[in-house]
């Protein structure tokens, strides 16, 4: 009787419920890829640009968190990675420049402390005003951000603050590199971008199995129905404020977890990464890839990232032909590339 | 079950994007150009284009191997750029990279240097933070604020009518506007000149109505105005200036030469713009080599030749002659052959320092005015007034 | 004091710009339920249009031409006229067929447009900044005793009243704006007395770009124009109507206002943190008002 | 016998217009109470206020005695005051299953745990499905609810607010829209249920109410005009007064 929802069809929002074995055995075989791919195509250039992928999925697979499972709109998500990035690498060049678990713990940490007072806020607002007010603060962190210049760097970015920090820091005049160690034993080191590629993997596989957990779990099922039914969900006895602040944290402390990875990667940060448009383009990952699929957003940021170097690499008016491939995609694929994968799966007995 | 067929695909269709489009040609010498395209200065990185591109016509080839620019766009933004410039060195093969406009792309890249063993020379870049950097990391441009601060300050000077003023500073809100201040100020302090706010002005780069700027300066008492702001944006400022009449009582001293299309959209609105730079077209009357690179240029592009086309013409061809001298295009003998290379190029021999890695060349004095008849069809020049020899503006070394 | 004027001059001529560009971002919002995130770039293409037809340089993708260049002031009507319809090639193509899907796909659709519009001016015009020259008179700085302000900046303010007097009465006294904001409160009602709902906001939609080319053409002279000019304008008037309320239109005009003295006045005395305040004011209005200063979710 | 719900002197206005009076109610467990009125005489407007959505202007909601006037609907539901809506509310994107289990859990707890499975919370599964069972809807359990039919739907609405483990049910207008057999199968299921719980029933099908209640109140213009059995209300001058005062309703008490 229980594994009943496993048999569920699920609507188009909602699959994966329950690792059915083909997702598993997908899952795997993606992952084993990724994790053979370094070693295949050893050009360094193309390391980094998964990698960045890999980030920005995260980042996009947060934000979908947000929207896709508990059904609230962040404008700017961007600026929570952005906020955990500058926490790891001041805390890097001011505090601790070896311990790269420390940095992580103190970029996540310190997003989900700005994160915490904002979201009590926001929740107490509804649909629009929410949305709205994401983008109040994420304006407001990108305006201090670019401002502050004796912290931050300003508008350079954080390589314009390290004279700040600490003395050997300051000589080396760049966030340092970090030996990622696992207990008394060294794995790397993030001066190797094929290094950075498998921390990023591994943090950014390890997310995706909790999230996934989480999104499958009797919360998950909880902020589904806040999703669903915001009113519904509070006469069915969900405190709708707190679960959609536990949603917003959530989603902030992923979004702070690709922060501090992208601080690894670049080992540098700048305002217009926190930038309204950047946001809205880790929203259009999300709807482009498919919302309410985990791993939908994850192709998002691949297809968008690719098209954008590979269009800006080819012709100085890469503007025109991003443009027309967006309002193309939102046109026809209204559901997302993940959207269009369970259009074709869908069998026609279903939609009786 | 499709889904995953979906899935496998658009992994293949991601590989196959990535993979080496074709096995690289080895016959040219990759030169990686990362300039802005878009955004605020798309303006300067074209003219930028243009002078590299010039240079690379001239050059023809190096080491008996054509010459290829990769021009990559970095958007002014740095991440941006640091991407561009790995896709640059580790999928195109690019054996330097040349260009950069703003000074915080150029010191993210500049860290990034170390990773990417590639020699990078900036045209652009006017910090100078950029002395002694990193064995890697040139600049061979505009001159450095140091230069300019020195250059304005001798200018100011030798000017009756500016020693007298009390100067209003204002510069953009960035690593590179800063050190401009910091330079100008101090020196001009050194040497007795008055500086109202000495704390400076910071506007954003993205500042499009100075009405308030200009309330604040005329509301200081000061008489002149120290502006560190972007080739592109001077102009507009000027104009603006004009319209509340502030260019009446104020004289205006710029940290940077101010773009020639955009003086010949402000128009009149843009005389009396004093500055110190490397390169002003009319320098022709005292050069002919100038002359003879102007009348190139306008053949080649058919637009006004700009300091910035210049500088990034002889940075480009610093770069060049040091391949050719290298006799490789190893990184470490490239730039080993770029300290203390000179080239005689249109504004006089322009040297790049053994010792920390910058150019030292000679540079003029410059006032915007009503143009003379010139085959350019320029309506607004850049009047050179003074020249500087190389001595004079440092920095000892 | 005459600083003091001066800041108070250029906080109306701030929020002016802004109000124009605000106010037909809201008339798409209020009848559209469309947060056009093109709308900067149509601005900005309000502004090439501008000088184009006053300087007669006409560029089409190399199919140049040019011809003497039109008056000031008639160039002031038609390049609004051309965004205007540009707007409803846009609204019949791409706005119509996203009418019943959530708002964040509009959204993103005419982000890709924002993206497509500033490509094609790059393309077309390219990088180099230009001005639209405007009538003599208006070059030079208009002296009251020892206050000088520029003339420019006196036309512009009244170029802002004008052209709201005008919307207000298209707005209260013709059949097609009294349907309007008939429209906008209860779409159902007003289908149901035979009003033409849909040519109602199509008319909204080309209105609300009008007004974005009126923005554009009237900074001309001011600001350089850029193809990225709109960007930060589009901020500025997503944050104003946020400040007003989304779909009122008198909050619009208080919000400009507001937002155009707090710039103003801020980037004059506290530099720094100057922005920051606007931010944060738009987070309290939001919290405690989040229909806005002035909205009530109503749009008059 | 103490109430279960008691309502003193309740008061709800809306602008200047008074939708509730001094209400003064009180229901009793294991009964089925409903409340008819006009149109507009404040029926939806009192189950809001006794279960929170909207707050009172003045008086006070009681719980077996506790005061609970400005407590959050949450709170209310996880006391057993529960309710269903007169417009469908109900999770559309989800299955009847799902819609059923997430009331079942949030009673039974679990919500908190992250990481856990949900078909590891077996005692929510199994309640969820004999709530399915016992509503009839076995057969499309694992459809999304937004392609039942609207009647199935009405019945998810009623299966949602039974899963929160209610002691107080209000029911506004369960039938409204549902075709006569159906009616039927829920006037049964209604009689079942304040067999077991108190029940507040609003309802504008006067036969259905007269044959099944326990206790009839009649609100008109917000105040309470009669209470008493069934019986005693249907000869009662006043309700008919408020009923034949408008045509509209006239029809309503000539259903025999």
């Amino acid at each position: 009787m229980s594994n009943r929802t496993n048999q569920a069809p699920g609507s188009l929002l909602r699959r994966w419920s329950g690792a059915h074995p083909l997702s598993l055995g997908g899952f795997v075989l993606v992952v084993a890829g990724m994790v053979v791919l370094p070693l295949v195509v050893t050009n360094p250039f193309y390391q980094n640009l998964w990698t960045r992928i890999l980030i920005f999925g995260l980042l996009a697979m947060s934000l979908d968190v947000l929207l896709g499972f508990t059904g609230l709109l962040s404008f700017m998500h961007n600026s929570y990675l952005g906020l955990a990035a500058y926490a790891a690498g001041l805390f890097t060049i001011n505090v601790n420049p070896e311990s790269l678990w420390l940095a992580m713990l103190v970029g996540v940490v310190f997003t989900m402390i700005i994160a915490w007072p904002v979201g009590w806020l926001q929740v107490r607002t509804g649909g629009l005003a929410f949305a709205l007010l994401t983008m109040a603060f994420g304006m407001m962190y990108y305006t201090v951000a670019w401002k502050w210049h004796d912290v931050t760097g300003g508008d350079d970015g954080l390589v314009a603050a390290i004279e700040h920090g600490l003395p050997k820091v300051a000589e080396e005049g760049m966030v340092p590199y970090l030996d990622i160690n696992l207990g008394p034993w060294n794995l790397g080191n993030t001066s190797d971008p094929v290094h950075v590629y498998y921390l990023v993997l591994f943090i950014v596989v390890v997310a995706f199995i909790l999230t996934h957990r989480m999104v499958n779990s009797p919360l998950g099922a909880v902020l589904e129905a806040i999703r669903e039914n915001e009113e519904r969900a509070s006469f069915v006895g969900i405190n709708v404020r707190r679960f959609k602040l536990i949603g917003w944290l959530v989603a902030c402390g992923l979004a702070g977890l690709a922060g501090t990875l992208w601080m690894f990667l670049e080992r540098n940060i700048a305002p217009d990464t926190m930038h309204a448009f950047e946001g809205a383009e880790v929203l259009m990952m999300v709807l482009l890839g498919g919302m309410g699929s985990l791993w939908g957003p994850f192709l998002g940021a691949g297809i968008f990232i690719l098209l954008k170097d590979c269009l800006s690499s080819a012709t100085e008016h890469w503007e025109i032909y991003v443009g027309l491939v967006v309002i193309f995609l939102v046109l026809f694929l209204p559901k997302g590339v993940a959207g269009l994968s369970s259009m074709l799966r869908r069998k026609p007995s279903e939609n009786k | 079950m499709k889904k995953y067929l979906v899935l496998a695909l658009t992994v293949v269709l991601a590989l196959s994007l990535a993979m080496p489009m074709a096995a690289l040609a080895k016959k040219p010498v990759k030169i990686g150009v990362l300039v802005p395209l878009t955004g605020i200065v798309a303006q300067g990185g074209q003219e930028m284009v243009m002078g590299i591109k010039m240079a690379a016509a001239v050059k023809k080839t190096i080491l008996g191997r054509p010459i290829q620019l990769v021009v990559e766009d970095t958007r002014v933004k740095p991440a941006v750029a640091v991407s561009k410039a790995k896709k640059l060195v580790y999928k195109d093969g690019v054996v330097a990279l040349i260009g950069v406009f703003s000074s915080g792309v150029g010191l993210a890249l500049a860290k990034n240097m170390d990773q990417l063993k590639v020699p990078f020379l900036s045209t652009h870049v006017m910090t100078t933070k950029f002395y002694g950097l990193n064995p890697l990391v040139f600049r061979c441009g505009q001159l450095a604020n140091d230069q300019t601060a020195v250059g304005n300050v001798q200018g100011i000077l030798a000017t009756p009518d500016l020693k007298k003023r009390k100067y209003y500073v204002l510069v953009h809100d960035y690593s590179w506007g800063h050190d401009a201040a910091q330079r100008f100020i101090k020196l001009a302090k050194a040497n007795g000149i008055t500086v109202v706010n000495p704390d400076f002005d910071r506007a954003p780069i993205k500042t499009t109505d100075w009405s308030t700027y200009l309330t604040k300066i005329k509301a200081s008492g000061a008489d002149g105005i120290y502006i560190a702001l972007i080739t592109n944006v001077i102009p507009h400022f000027a104009k603006q200036a004009t319209d509340f009449g502030l260019m009446k009582t104020c004289r205006l001293v710029s940290g940077a030469a101010p773009g020639p299309l955009e003086l010949e959209e402000g128009g009149s609105a843009t005389y009396g713009i004093f500055g110190a730079s490397d390169y002003a077209w009319d320098l022709q009357r005292f050069n002919p080599k100038a002359k003879k690179w102007n009348a190139a240029f306008w053949k080649m592009f058919k637009t006004i030749p700009s300091d910035a086309a210049a500088h990034s013409y002889v940075g480009a061809m610093n770069l060049f002659n040091a391949i050719e001298k290298a006799g490789s295009t190893d990184a470490k003998k490239v730039a080993a052959a770029l300290r203390g290379i000179s080239f005689d190029g249109p504004y006089g021999v322009v040297r790049i320092s053994a010792k920390d890695n910058c150019m030292r060349n000679a540079a003029v004095l410059t006032e915007t005015m009503a143009a003379p008849a010139n085959p350019y069809g320029a309506k607004v020049y850049m009047k050179v007034i003074k020249i500087f020899p190389a001595k004079v503006l440092g920095p000892p070394e | 004091m005459a600083s003091v004027i001066q800041i108070i001059l250029n906080g109306l001529v701030l929020g002016g710009v802004f109000l124009i560009v605000a106010i037909g971002l809201n008339i798409i919002y209020g009848l559209n339920r469309v947060m056009n995130l093109a709308h900067g770039s149509l601005y900005a293409l309000g502004a090439y249009f501008g000088y184009t037809l006053v300087t007669g340089k006409v560029l089409l993708f190399g199919l140049d031409f040019e011809f003497g260049g039109l008056n000031f002031f008639l160039a002031l009507i038609l390049a609004p006229a051309l965004v205007g319809l540009v707007g409803w090639v846009l609204e019949r193509v791409l706005i119509e067929p996203m009418r019943d899907r959530p708002m964040i796909y509009t959204l993103i659709l005419t982000y890709g447009l924002m993206f497509l519009i500033d490509g094609l001016i790059k393309a077309n015009w390219g990088d180099t900044p230009h001005y639209i020259i405007p009538p003599e008179f208006l070059q030079k700085p208009v002296y009251i005793g020892d206050f000088s302000y520029p003339a420019y900046r006196f036309a512009l303010l009244v170029g802002v009243a004008v052209v709201m007097g005008l919307l207000m009465t298209l707005l209260n006294r013709t059949r097609m704006g009294i349907n309007m904001r008939a429209a906008a409160d209860i779409p159902e009602m007003v289908s149901a007395l035979g009003v033409n709902l849909k040519a109602v906001r199509v008319g909204a939609f080309v209105l609300g770009c009008v007004m974005a080319g009126i923005a554009g053409f009237l900074v001309g002279p001011l600001y350089p124009i850029l193809p990225i000019m709109g960007h930060d304008m589009l901020i500025s008037s997503f944050v104003v109507i946020v400040i007003g309320g989304l779909g009122s239109l008198r909050g619009v005009i208080v919000a400009a206002l507001l937002v155009g003295f707090v710039q103003a006045l801020a980037e004059a005395v506290i530099t720094n943190f100057a922005m920051v305040i606007v931010y944060m004011l738009m987070a309290v209005i939001l919290v405690f008002k989040p229909y806005g200063i002035l909205g009530e979710g109503k749009f008059e | 016998m103490e109430p279960i719900i008691s309502t003193k002197d309740l008061m709800r206005t809306f602008g200047g217009v008074t939708a509730l009076n001094l209400v003064s109610l009180d229901i009793y467990d294991k009964q089925l109470r409903s409340i008819i009125g006009p149109n507009g005489a404040g029926k939806t407007t009192l189950i809001n206020v006794i279960t929170g959505k909207l707050g009172a202007s003045g008086g006070e909601v009681f719980y077996r005695g506790q005061p609970i006037t400005n407590y959050s609907v949450h709170k209310r539901v996880r006391m057993g005051i529960c309710r269903t809506f007169q417009i469908n509310s109900i999770f559309m994107g989800l299955t009847v299953y799902e819609n059923i289990r997430i009331a079942t859990q949030l009673h039974l707890g679990g919500s908190g745990r992250v990481f856990a499975r949900r078909t590891s919370l077996k005692k929510v599964n199994q309640e969820a499905e004999s709530i399915v069972d016992r509503l009839n809807l076995n057969e499309v359990a694992y459809q999304s609810v937004e392609n039942l039919a609207y009647g199935d739907q009405r019945l998810v609405e009623v299966g949602i607010a039974l899963a929160c483990d209610p002691k107080v049910l209000l029911l506004d207008e369960p039938t409204a829209g549902m075709s006569p057999k159906e009616t039927r199968h829920i006037a049964r299921l209604i009689q079942e249920l304040a067999k077991e719980v108190a029940v507040v029933l609003v309802e504008h099908d006067v036969e259905l109410v007269m044959t099944i209640s326990d206790r009839l109140t009649v609100l008109h213009q917000g105040g309470i005009i009669a209470e008493g059995p069934p019986q005693e209300i249907s000869n009662n001058c006043d309700v008919k007064d408020a009923y034949l005062g408008s045509t509209k309703w006239a029809p309503l008490l000539e259903t025999d």
